[in-house]
């Protein structure tokens, strides 16, 4: 009766179901079915799958957000670099590419780049990650100006059309994307040894130092992840609106903070998972659209808005304590 | 010293070459880099005129607060003309009172303050623009049936009055039910999401009323992408909206907030400073484009950014003529 | 070595504590020094009355909200409220003092708004035991909310002759921001107030030692919660009306004002005088850079090299 | 006569296991009270209990024999209980001052009063021979004089109590003599101590009456009379101890691991130093000296210049902690919890930690193998507990043990050693000692900073003494004994003061 949950299996079992992944699944299960009964079309296969690309999107920026905040950072440039990618790959458009695939790599190695930079400010100027992120992204506004409205074409870039377009076997393209970076996410994050490296510098970056952690190139290498899954978003978000603009990424910054703390990693660093990232993504959707179907005033969907977070965190974020 | 100088502010002590001031709250935004196009471009004839030797640009990086100090920064250096789009169209007024009392002419236009201490305002009239967009949607839909409202930011003047400016229609139709109203930037993206969870919370949507900005391109996308059938949509002139107007065949109807607002902005400072008289109000009549005339909005549409705005044509004679209308 | 201390009357011990903590960030207050040079240098105008008058008007909201952030970054906690906390104190200005409340009574609403706001986070995070920051992201939402149902768009009133006070050629601000700072000072001189830093860095130590860290860590988001609405009064009267939205910019202002300054974000590290320097250096580089004749462009790649040097410098140092 | 603070059959479980049952202990006026016990044996668990931080499941706290329904740390202060954790309770932004009077500063119209303030941590900064300014913010003082402040901040409260909890774990020689002529002298004021260390030699000479826990129980309650060190010993282990220093002999054909000459980082100043393989070589003196500097240089942690140097064959110095790590240096920090350990994470983690920062970023990692490798090490070295729990719930001896075992897979040639018996209790020191003296013999080299002096003594070839930032002596083996260490440590000009 009681053996299963003795048994190896069974305290597996017990130790999934009582973690906080898996208890933001639950939470995003319960929202879903309590609105599908509030509000008819909510629950509709096309919708929650709508939702799901959606939170690709935020999903693929706080990936970034996720690696930074464990390994005890912030990134607050994440939405100018989501802006900067979507803005820039138009004007990159090469005949000799028909795939698209250049352009795209060419935009990716770009905000990889922006994001080593925040880090080499992180790691090497020894900048507070809050004050260097956010000076980056004042610096991308400048590069904004520069580049915005710079393409008289539309890009049709066949690639990045198919990502926020194409549905294979029923699912969008995002969703696979946002797939396949997750796998890739976690297994880098819990299955290897640069993956411990960032819990440990998170948790503690003097014993991570003094324990051999390569510490400047690990944080390096953690901005630069930032930087790269911003841009993929910027690249996700551009085919799905088939337009760049200036502040297309905008709402991408606090919703990435709010998905990851959402999902239980903690703000702190060393402690967390992007697998409690990812249903954060899905629930902050699902919440902004909920708000969108509501009749209420501005004043009362943003009270709403927040008051909904507040009672979610209540349920998932409660901080451990530490000494 | 010319005693009675027509316009308002203007004192008449300051003399050409002027330098004029033009106080942005935000830089980077397409339309905005748009509109530092047209009103460069009208420096540049008015320096060949030997009418103005300078040209000071401020961003206040969306922050009242700092266009504020902006200002006062502009007044300290002694600019001889301030054009404005305010942040808040409460925010500067006190500061632009002491602009005017110090004889700089000051014209603001696009986002307005609410004061009278400047030289003139240069808009649209919101709330007209409102009240067209709504009749013609009502028209479209055979004047019953159900609608969604895509409006601006909330707090802000400009998307307030829009959203007033079509209560009247609204309520002379009662058979016309508003289904859900959102507030969101003025940008594709958002637009797009929210017209998507409002679609699968409404299986039958008659017409879009949709206030401005990229609003209405995001909406078809929702349409497009859920396989739903395209309905009346008015809009702006976003050339991204008015190729996909074309491309859908769409029943519409679009407004805009012409770029050479800021041009023309330019042009009346001047003017006032060199004596002329100006109207303290100066109201641009909404240019409109519908099924009639998309076409040749969009032969010009190359030479506009792809995530720009398409404006109508201007010259000198039409600022002359929008000046001397009383 | 020990008669530097036994020398002295024991009298004499405050002075040297407020000495040794500004070790930190001298090299902030001599950019900032630098900067007001360049500043008087550019707008000789400076230094008439109404000119800095005009200067310290357009820095004070600004020092208000970086102390209302660095009171919470001391204690390890931080606020992603504090600009639609000041919206919230300006529309509240704006829509009582023209009314029957009066000046004194639109005042108290907005005071007991902000510490009402503050107290309530403070609970929030401080009892719940919720990060900072997700709950005051959430509470930006509220509050915000509460804005624009108090005030939907841009209007309200306030009385001119408050403005003209507050806001005229006069240098009030100035003065009213040197009674702020020695009020703190009067804080921090409580034993409520000293262990804000005690509480902030070694909560559990603090707690053993009798601290009441709790109370301690509520207040400083109570005293937060008040210096923004107070910022929003000071803005509302500035500008003579409220504006729902017009705080939106101080939050992330807040926040680099206060590292800027010196203050950790692991509670316990820096000085208030360290955020003021910083919140001076933001308003100060917006003024220098307009009459260096920057383009927007070289405005914002002026302004996130200055702000990154003025961090990065002193560590440079610290290495060498 | 009743007791001035006792427990009465108090239990205490965390997440359900027990750590202490039906505990009882007594604390009398002007009696020294020794509390012994291994590590995790619950010893800060009872004291946490006496001064109200934790709450007992069952039994009672008594005042003055009255039984207190609810202890809390308030209350305890009320009642005159005063107690030095380890450095704990410091605040490093506030000056010493600050941190002595934090949650009783004398009040003046409601703010604190600076003078009285002065007057009072001056005083109880003399008693402990604290003579730096009070204003100096306490995160610039070393850990040993931190160590003081915390003392100086129990006395300021004029307690009736006293409970220190193992005080001086990181104190030098002299400052651990001021120590103990301190507590001698408030107990004969009639105050109440009760003492925690796991320096034997130390409780001999101060207690009076000794109360042993073993893991959790009361063993025994009763007076030192007539007890020696090995029946201490015997007490807590119960069973007969060996040697606590092991007997060895030189390794016969030593060779050169690390030389530097001019070696400056830190503290250090312009220092010529020879590192041989086979030998345990020690860093005394007094604490603060430089000496932490010295190890953290040739680690490549901090900043460090050297005319000419080779590291185990290799010329230069490391010049980052990887590196070092390359050439065979391993390095345990003095302070576990800040530089030494990730709290928050598993045991099984923290003992990885090396490997993970070796291994080639993205291979796969074996989680089997991980707990294999961990269970390994904790039986080798004797650590207690779950492996998957996280390491703040080790007592402090085991997390010492966690900090130095981390490094045991990787063999390392050069290892650096600071102060790493810290509050570790005799059993575990012994092995800690067996355990480097075999590492010597194996032909490779150990530095040992420690702060315990007759440890120097008994395990080391070569014990070099710092002194501002040099190398005052380097005493030989035929040269070494406590003497020689501690009048080196002091400079023949302040030999008096130490007397
Ligand atoms: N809060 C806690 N949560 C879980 N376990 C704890 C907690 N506090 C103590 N323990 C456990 O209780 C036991 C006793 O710990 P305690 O710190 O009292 O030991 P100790 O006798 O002081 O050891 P040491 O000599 O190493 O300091 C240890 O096994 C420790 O892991
Ligand atoms: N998981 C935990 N949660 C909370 N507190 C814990 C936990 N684990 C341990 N502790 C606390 O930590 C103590 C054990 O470690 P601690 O380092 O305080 O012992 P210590 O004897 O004071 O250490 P040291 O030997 O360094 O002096 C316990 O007394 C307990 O109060
Ligand atoms: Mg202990
Ligand atoms: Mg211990």
């Amino acid at each position: 009766m009681t053996g299963w949950k003795d048994s190896a299996g069974g305290r597996r079992v017990m130790a999934i179901l009582s973690s906080r992944p898996f208890l933001t699944v639950a939470i995003v299960a319960a929202v879903w079915i309590a609105a599908s009964f509030a509000s008819r079309g909510f629950g509709a296969y096309g919708h929650l799958r709508y939702l799901v690309e959606l939170g690709a999107v935020i999903g693929l920026v706080a990936a970034g957000q996720t690696f930074v905040v464990i390994a005890g950072g912030i990134d607050l440039s994440v939405a100018a670099i989501v802006t900067v990618s979507a803005i820039s790959l138009p004007l990159l458009s090469w005949q000799a590419d028909p795939t698209g695939l250049a352009p795209v790599l060419a935009v990716l190695a770009l905000t990889t780049i922006i994001g080593l930079v925040n880090g080499l400010g992180v790691a090497l100027l020894r900048v507070h990650p809050m004050i260097m992120t956010l000076a980056m992204a004042t610096f991308l506004q400048g590069l904004l100006i520069i580049i915005a409205g710079g393409s008289a074409v539309t890009a049709e870039n066949p690639l990045v059309h198919w990502l926020g377009n194409a549905r294979p076997a029923g699912i969008p393209a995002g969703v696979l994307l946002w797939v396949a970076v997750s796998m890739i996410v976690l297994t880098v994050m819990h299955a290897t040894p640069f993956g411990a490296r960032i819990f440990a510098m998170g948790a503690n970056p003097l014993a991570a130092a003094l324990s051999g952690v390569p510490v400047t190139s690990t944080t390096l290498a953690v901005y630069g992840i930032s930087g790269f899954t911003s841009g993929l978003a910027g690249v996700l978000v551009l085919g799905m609106n088939g337009q760049g603009y200036v502040g297309i990424g905008d709402p991408y910054l606090l919703a990435s903070i709010a998905a990851v703390v959402l999902g239980g990693t903690s703000i702190l660093g060393g402690l967390g998972t992007y697998a409690g990232t990812i249903p954060g993504a899905i629930l902050l959707v699902t919440i902004t659209a909920l708000i969108t179907v509501v009749n209420a005033s501005p004043g009362w969907r943003s009270i709403l808005f927040g008051s909904l977070i507040l009672g979610l965190l209540l349920l998932s974020g409660r901080e451990q304590a530490r000494r | 010293f010319e005693a009675n100088a027509a316009a308002k502010c203007i004192k008449g002590d300051r003399k050409a070459p002027y330098t004029i001031g033009w106080a942005n709250i935000y830089s980077v935004p397409t339309w905005m880099k748009q509109t530092q196009g047209t009103i460069e471009a009208e420096v540049e004839t008015l320096k060949k005129q030997g009418l103005v030797d300078k040209l000071v640009v401020t961003d206040a990086q969306g922050d009242a607060n700092v266009q504020i100090q902006q200002i006062q920064s502009m007044i300290d250096s002694d600019v001889d003309a301030i054009i404005l789009i305010a942040g808040s169209s409460t925010a500067p007024a006190r500061v632009i009172a002491d602009a005017c009392a110090k004889g700089i002419a000051i014209i603001n236009f696009d986002s307005l303050v609410d004061t009278d201490q400047v030289t003139a305002k240069v808009n649209t009239d919101s709330s007209q623009w409102g009240d067209q967009a709504a009749k013609f949607l009502i028209d479209a839909i055979g004047g019953k049936g159900k609608i969604l409202i895509l409006n601006g930011p909330a707090g802000v003047s400009v998307s307030d009055d829009r959203r007033k400016g079509a209560d009247a229609e609204l309520k002379a139709h009662p058979d016309v039910t508003v289904l859900a109203e959102t507030n969101t930037p003025y940008n594709v993206a958002p637009a797009q999401e929210a017209v998507t969870s409002l679609l699968f919370a409404n299986p039958e949507i008659d017409g879009i009323l949709s206030l401005g900005g990229a609003l209405s391109a995001g909406a078809v996308l929702a349409l497009d992408k859920q396989g739903r059938d395209q309905v009346p949509i008015t809009g702006e002139n976003a050339r991204q909206f008015l190729e996909l107007w074309k491309e859908k065949g769409l029943k519409s109807w679009a407004t805009m907030q012409p770029n050479w607002l800021g041009a023309f902005a330019a042009y009346t400072a001047v003017q006032a400073l060199e004596g002329k008289d100006v109207p303290a109000f100066v109201k641009i009549p909404l240019p409109v484009i519908d099924n009639s005339n998309i076409d040749e909005y969009l032969a010009r549409a190359k030479d506009f950014p792809a995530d720009g705005y398409i404006y109508s044509p201007y010259d000198e004679e039409l600022f002359k003529k929008l000046l001397a209308q009383k | 070595m020990s008669t530097v201390s036994s020398a002295r009357p024991a009298g004499a011990l405050y002075w040297p504590v407020q000495a040794r903590r500004n070790i930190g960030v001298r090299s902030l207050f001599l950019v900032v020094l630098a900067f007001l040079i360049a500043y008087g240098f550019l707008f000789p105008g400076l230094f008439s009355a109404s000119g800095f008058a005009k200067f310290t008007q357009s820095w004070f909201p600004l020092a208000l909200v970086a102390m209302a952030q660095a009171i919470l970054m001391l204690t390890g906690g931080i606020s992603l409220a504090i600009g639609p906390t000041v919206s919230l104190g300006a529309v509240i200005a704006a829509t009582t003092m023209a009314g029957p409340l009066g000046v004194t009574g639109g005042a108290a609403a907005v005071a007991l708004t902000g510490l009402g706001i503050g107290a309530a986070t403070g609970f929030i995070v401080v009892r719940l035991r919720l990060p900072a920051i997700v709950v005051t992201l959430a509470g930006s939402f509220i509050i915000g909310g509460a804005a624009l149902l108090i005030l939907p768009r841009p209007g309200g009133a306030i009385p001119e002759w408050l403005s003209d006070l507050l806001a005229g050629d006069t240098p009030t601000a100035f003065v009213l921001l040197v009674a702020i700072v020695l009020l703190w000072k009067l804080y921090l001189a409580t034993p409520l107030g000293l262990s804000l830093y005690a509480a902030g860095e070694n909560p559990v130590g603090a707690y053993r030692s009798g601290v009441p860290v709790d109370a301690a860590r509520v207040a400083a988001y109570a005293i937060s919660g008040l210096l923004s609405t107070g910022a929003g009064l000071f803005v509302a009267a500035q500008t003579g009306s409220g504006d729902p939205v017009i705080g939106a910019a101080f939050t992330l202002n807040s926040i680099a004002a206060a590292v800027l300054g010196g203050i950790g974000f692991l509670g316990g590290q820096g000085t208030m005088r360290g955020a003021l320097a910083g919140s001076l250096l933001l308003s100060l580089m917006i003024s220098v850079m307009f009459f260096l004749g920057f383009t927007p462009v070289a405005q914002y790649v002026a302004q996130g090299l200055i702000i990154i040097g003025a961090v990065a410098i002193p560590q440079f140092r610290k290495v060498q | 006569m009743a007791p001035l603070l006792a427990a009465r059959g108090v239990s205490k479980s965390f997440f359900g296991n027990p750590v202490l049952r039906d505990v009882s202990i007594a604390l009398q006026p002007g009696r020294v009270h020794a509390l012994l016990g291994e590590n995790g044996a619950g010893k800060s668990t009872l004291i946490n209990l006496l001064s109200g931080a934790l709450r007992p499941d069952g039994g009672t706290i008594e005042v003055d024999g009255r039984a207190v329904a609810r202890m809390t740390p308030a209350l305890a202060r009320q009642a005159g209980i005063a107690v030095v954790q380890q450095e704990l309770s410091l605040t490093a932004s506030l000056s010493i001052a600050e941190n002595i009077g934090l949650g009783a500063y004398p009040k003046r119209f409601g703010l604190v009063d600076y003078s009285a303030l002065a007057a009072r941590a001056k005083a109880a900064c003399e008693l402990v021979g604290l003579h730096e300014p009070l204003s100096t913010p306490v995160g610039q003082l070393p850990l040993g004089r931190r160590q003081m402040v915390e003392i100086a901040k129990a006395l300021y409260r004029k307690p009736r109590v006293l409970i220190l909890d193992e005080p001086t774990s990181s104190l030098s020689a002299t400052e651990t003599k001021i120590l103990t002529d301190l507590l001698e002298r408030l107990r004969s004021e009639g105050i109440a101590i009760l003492y925690i260390s796991h320096r034997l030699n130390e409780v001999m000479k101060l207690c009076h009456h000794v109360t042993v826990l073993k893991d959790g129980i009361c063993t025994a309650d009763r007076s030192l009379e007539g007890t020696d060190a090995a029946g201490l010993v015997r007490l807590m282990v119960g069973r007969d101890p060996g040697d606590l220093f092991p007997q060895w002999r030189p390794s016969p054909s030593p060779a050169t691991a690390i030389s530097v000459r001019d070696f400056s980082a830190g503290l250090m100043r312009d220092v010529d130093l020879d590192i041989r393989t086979g030998e345990v070589l020690g860093i005394g003196g007094l604490v603060g000296q430089g000496q932490e500097d010295l190890l953290l240089g040739l680690y490549g942690a901090i900043p460090a210049r050297t005319a000419s140097a080779t590291v185990n064959g290799a010329p230069g110095l490391p010049g980052g902690v990887p590196r070092a790590n390359a050439l065979g240096l391993a390095y345990v920090p003095a302070d576990r919890k800040r530089e030494g350990l990730h709290l928050i994470h598993t045991i099984t983690t923290n003992m990885m930690l090396p490997a993970f920062a070796r291994l080639p970023a993205l291979k796969l990692r074996s989680r089997r193998a991980e707990r294999e490798t961990a269970r390994g090490l904790a039986t080798q070295l004797g650590i207690k507990g779950d492996l998957a729990r996280q390491a703040q719930a080790l007592s402090g001896g085991n997390q010492q043990k966690v900090a130095l075992a981390k490094w045991m897979p990787h063999d390392p040639l050069v290892l650096l050693l600071n102060d790493p018996t810290r509050g570790v209790d005799v059993e575990t020191k012994r092995e800690i000692y067996l355990m480097l003296r075999a590492f010597a013999a194996a032909g490779k080299a150990v530095v040992l900073l420690s702060s315990d002096t007759p440890e120097l003594v008994h395990l080391c070839e070569r014990v070099a003494v710092v002194r501002e930032g040099r190398i005052a002596a380097m005493l030989e083996r035929a040269a070494l004994s406590e003497e020689a260490i501690v009048s080196a440590a002091m400079g023949a000009e302040n030999r008096k003061v130490a007397a």
